[in-house]
């Protein structure tokens, strides 16, 4: 199969339903002729023309507010927030408006928007443009919270958040954009809710997502050689949560050792351990479930610093090793 | 413009359908009849009423936590409008919005709002669908003197103007965002003068007087459709507390009655009578008739059903 | 002990600490003359003037970066949010400047300053009055979040975090404003981070705080008469939280049920969750840990339906007994 | 108003030390020296100098993620600088902060910021304190013509202008806000004409012109601290593009020569030297010792350490 880029996987799930759908649309900072800051809209301006790829100013709380009022009556825009660090300033919007609009209405709005927005460090810029805060999204029920780890995923899951009638906040990871993998041609889409296997194993689960899934994937080829069987499950969508298959695999290998970015205290990390812990699985765990998370602090600067801020092929090796003991 | 009889006389009937229901959900709060807080539109009644009355059904709007009078002046069925207030599950929302959040998307009405200025960037993308289907409306966004200090306001002025979004945007300035005057607020008389800051006019008028209110959104309309938003600032008062728990220490009772002087629909009937439009007996039976029918919301509302419990997890997602 | 409302302590903290420090203010908006939209500061105005107690615009964003601007340049501000729904709009300033200001600046910058914001629901204000996001704050490393159950608690809890050099976010509890309760006369503070076993009791550790509080109280008393003795433990600061005082209950008792107001999914009762099931608490459990929590909706407006909508009376004590089969 | 030798003398290093500082600085990119991303100032050095020349030591500033023309202007340790874009221990902030949020709290510099319009609301909260506190200096706030747009902005303006705060802002137009014009981005010529909605004044002026910005920075300080806030508008122009990863796609060579024409160094020296202010051996001497300072920094920078790992959790609580 042909590989593409993770970027050009977003790119290309924009595209493919912006032509079936003339009520998509994409708008943000620099998104048009710049292509976005990261390049991902690359080439749409010139397909699509400034109507349907539209240059905001910088300001994203109505970026966020136009997207769910346009959604409300009838397009389905795509929104770009050019860091999710500065979701911050889109927060009412999103969570007051957006999420809730359907549920205070009794029923009577749809609001079919995607905000699209680059998480997580490792790009040398610091610590307000860097965070990882898909937990805050989580908790707000009415949205639903995409991460895709692969340009597979992100293309269709992408494709899926774009048709679905719901607020989605589609997370894309910096450090992946760049990173190629296989991706069909032909049409396809991935459902929201479910969490795909990245690797078998008997031994213990890992559950992670996002830009921590290649090194989780990396560690397990490693400790397999030497006979430890770990099983990669990625949720890929955060919510709704697809626990039935995070707490099958907790079952099967009663070891679960989850893994992200974001800040530990606080993070996703602990609703997914607390879903195991208060489920069937809590019965088959003959380990405590640990959560291998960034550190308590904002992203610093130096490179040195930043990588180990977050959890590292080595962090990842040594956690699975003392699981085993 | 003249405005014609009918118009007119709709426009009468609808301030008192406003006067008439917040009188009612008053006396329910007074009664502990109704759960939470409510904010009256009471002494407001031109604006709503004289800017709904130039749209259209096609046409939208968004309001505010003091929208009821807007949900009355886009047209609405008062029946469901009062059965939410009291929380039932025939009201517009099922019984899971209340006073701040009901929406008529039927009649064009986007929702009431309990952020403040949080209804002005929902607008702004009314009207970018609205440019973007090539639809022939408008979308007219009220917000108050309060909100117009949020960041929000700004942000959606700006990106309504560089878009040339075919919106009317709604100030009530009632002097008041709770207890904060304007005065202290804003170290500025008008807050239409903040169009200058985005490009596009501004106009203030009379908040209280319906006709000017009326003419002055149609007037809006065309310009909006061919050339990008408008700021119209409405001068009002509202008679009553910010919301059921003011004691209105903020304000003199000698300034509240100045304002109550100036009654909008008094004002209105006014105008009627002295144009001949229509008689004294004409106003009284619409007046009746209002009074008939806000009683009747209140019955279909005290009669309506509270929604099963069983509802609680529906409909937060599509 | 003489009895005052969760209102009047906090009235009687920020006013001891304005009296003590010229540095402390409060501003926001409607905490002058009005007194608060909850009436906590009335009487303030008067005492300090409008120079100390300072009304503002409808500016939540400016509101906090003012606050911390005041706050690293020397002052100690007090900053209301009106409703802690609105902290949606102050969140840049708040998370991405106040919280990081220190670290970005390599320890220079110190911002002591407190923001306080009521939470919950329970008043009929429907879906964008009524959230209980304090789990959002815990995941940003840099604040300190402080929710206090009872007057006692609130006043020597505010007066701790108007003291502390580092932003503070303090979540008060509307139902909980005029509730009354013993707070001496005399100075106290109660430090940030330190639980609070506001019950002893063996068989089973309740986590929670908050509102969710006194109906755990009233609950384990009932029970008690069955000879369920309950352990209630609030944390009252939850970042950082107290780990060992919650782990050492979990150990002491093998059963633990957490009960919060907030949204389930996202919640902390996840981390609060985690925090246990990988500790050495793991090896004494002898049930899962549960979570009792508030349904995965925003809060609806009727009444009924918004008494259902959280954890109540009823659901904690059949959570208790279920989990004592 | 005159200006001494000295004052001129130091601001023409001072400028220089931008140009140079960010030549270093895109060296370093360029070679893959340095890490992140970083924005520079080349081409604006006369504003940001030209301001914080107008200001004392204990005036105090808020910058932007182009800071590093603000922090020099106010006087910044250049080895400390440059150490901590190269993310060293020696650094501003022991290599922690990087180019977008160097701080030197004691020269009164509040700080970069990632954050477009993020530091506006701190700079309301710095003057504030000046006020509180009755200390007699001003605040000076940077930001861009992007920031504008921004909630923040209105929200700070307002609230500085209602609470008459000695607030100076310094919009620096330099018309983009990465790849968006000005005129896309607003559809207003100035950006000053946005005080008149906060009641406050509004000057637009050559940002390119160290001395009219001194200027009007100096007779900005005595108004705002007797009348409350002002709003400078420094019409500028960056001339690399926004960020290291940026090909100009949206800007035409001819508008990038237009400005390199207009250099605000050359600028300066020509108002030196045709006022017989300096002479032509003496602004020589100043280049070359700037030049210097700058190769001291880099190998001060250089040959520092970076933080050991142990430092990670510092600092994170007070
Ligand atoms: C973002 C936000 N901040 C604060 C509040 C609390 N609040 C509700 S109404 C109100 C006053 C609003 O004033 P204005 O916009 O003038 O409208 P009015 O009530 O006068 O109609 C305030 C402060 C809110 N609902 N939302
Ligand atoms: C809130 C926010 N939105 C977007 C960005 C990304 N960004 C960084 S600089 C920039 C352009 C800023 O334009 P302007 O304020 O004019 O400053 P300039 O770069 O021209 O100096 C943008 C969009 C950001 N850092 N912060
Ligand atoms: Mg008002
Ligand atoms: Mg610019």
């Amino acid at each position: 199969m042909r590989e593409i880029t993770y970027a050009q996987a977003i790119n290309e799930a924009m595209r493919e339903e912006m032509r079936k759908d003339e009520n998509v649309f994409l708008m943000g900072e620099d998104v048009g002729l710049y292509g976005g800051a990261f390049g991902v809209s690359v080439g749409m301006f010139q397909e699509f023309g400034e109507e349907r790829v539209r240059d905001t100013p910088i300001s994203e709380a109505v970026i966020a507010g136009a997207a769910a009022g346009a959604a409300v009556t009838g397009m389905r825009p795509i929104a770009e927030i050019m860091f999710s660090d500065f979701m911050t300033i889109a927060m009412d919007q999103l969570v007051n408006q957006a999420a809730k609009m359907r549920y205070m209405f009794g029923g009577k709005a749809k609001v079919p928007m995607v905000i699209r927005t680059p998480g997580g460090c490792g790009t040398g810029a610091a610590a307000q443009h860097s965070q990882s805060l898909e937990a805050w999204f989580c908790h707000v029920p009415g949205l639903k919270v995409v991460i895709p780890s692969t340009p597979y995923d992100a293309k269709g899951l992408l494709k899926a958040a774009i048709q679905d009638d719901n607020p989605v906040v589609f997370i894309e990871q910096k450090l992946l954009y760049r990173k190629k993998g296989p991706v069909p041609e032909e049409e396809y889409t991935i459902p929201l809710g479910k969490a795909d296997i990245k690797r078998m194993g008997k031994d213990l689960t890992i559950i992670s997502y996002g830009r921590m899934i290649p090194p989780c994937l990396e560690v397990a080829e490693e400790v397999a050689k030497e006979g430890i069987e770990v099983e990669v499950v990625d949720p890929r969508t955060l919510l709704p949560l697809d626990r039935e298959t995070l707490i099958a695999s907790a079952i099967k290998t009663g070891k679960v050792l989850i893994v992200h970015e974001a800040v530990k205290t606080g993070g996703f990390g602990g609703e997914i351990a607390a879903v195991i812990a208060d489920s069937d699985a809590f019965f088959y765990l003959d380990a405590p479930i640990r959560r291998l998370a960034g550190l308590d602090v904002p992203i610093p600067y130096c490179p040195e610093l930043e990588k180990n801020v977050v959890p590292t092929h080595e962090t990842i090796k040594a956690a699975i090793y003392e699981m085993m003991e | 413009m003249t405005i014609s009889k009918a118009t007119l006389e709709e426009m009468y009937k609808k301030m008192l359908h406003v006067r008439k229901f917040e009188e009612k959900v008053a006396y329910f709060f007074s009664m502990g009849m109704v759960h939470g807080t409510t904010h009256l539109y009471v002494g407001e009644e031109a604006t709503a009423v004289g800017a709904c009355s130039a749209l259209e059904e096609k046409d939208l709007i968004t309001s505010t936590h003091r929208g009821h009078g807007h949900c009355i002046g886009k047209g609405i069925d008062l029946n469901k409008m009062m059965a939410e207030l009291l929380g039932k599950e025939t009201g517009y929302c099922k019984g899971k919005g209340g006073s701040m959040h009901i929406a008529d998307l039927s009649r064009g009405n986007l929702g009431a709002n309990g952020v403040v200025g949080g209804g002005i960037p929902i607008a702004v993308g009314a009207a970018l669908t609205t440019k973007m289907k090539k639809i022939d409306r408008v979308v007219l966004c009220f917000f108050g003197d309060g909100a117009a200090n949020e960041g929000s306001f700004h942000e959606s002025l700006n990106l309504a103007a560089v878009w040339n979004l075919p919106l009317i945007f709604v100030c009530e300035n009632n002097l008041y965002g709770m207890s904060v005057s304007t005065a202290q607020s804003m170290k500025i008389q008008n807050i239409a003068d903040r169009a200058a800051a985005y490009g596009i006019p501004g106009k203030v008028i009379d908040g209280n007087d319906a006709v000017a209110v009326y003419n002055t959104v149609m007037e809006a309309k065309e310009y909006v459709k061919e050339h990008g938003p408008i700021l119209i600032e409405a001068k009002t008062y509202r008679w009553s507390g910010h919301s059921k728990s003011d004691a209105n220490v903020y304000r003199s009772k000698e300034e509240i009655a100045e304002w109550r002087k100036k009654c909008p629909i008094e004002g209105l009937k006014k105008y009627m009578l002295e144009t001949g439009v229509s008689t004294i007996e004409e106003l009284k039976r619409i007046e009746k008739e209002a009074v008939q029918e806000i009683e009747q919301a209140v019955e279909f509302a005290q009669n309506s059903p509270y929604p099963s419990l069983d509802t609680i997890m529906d409909d937060v997602y599509a």
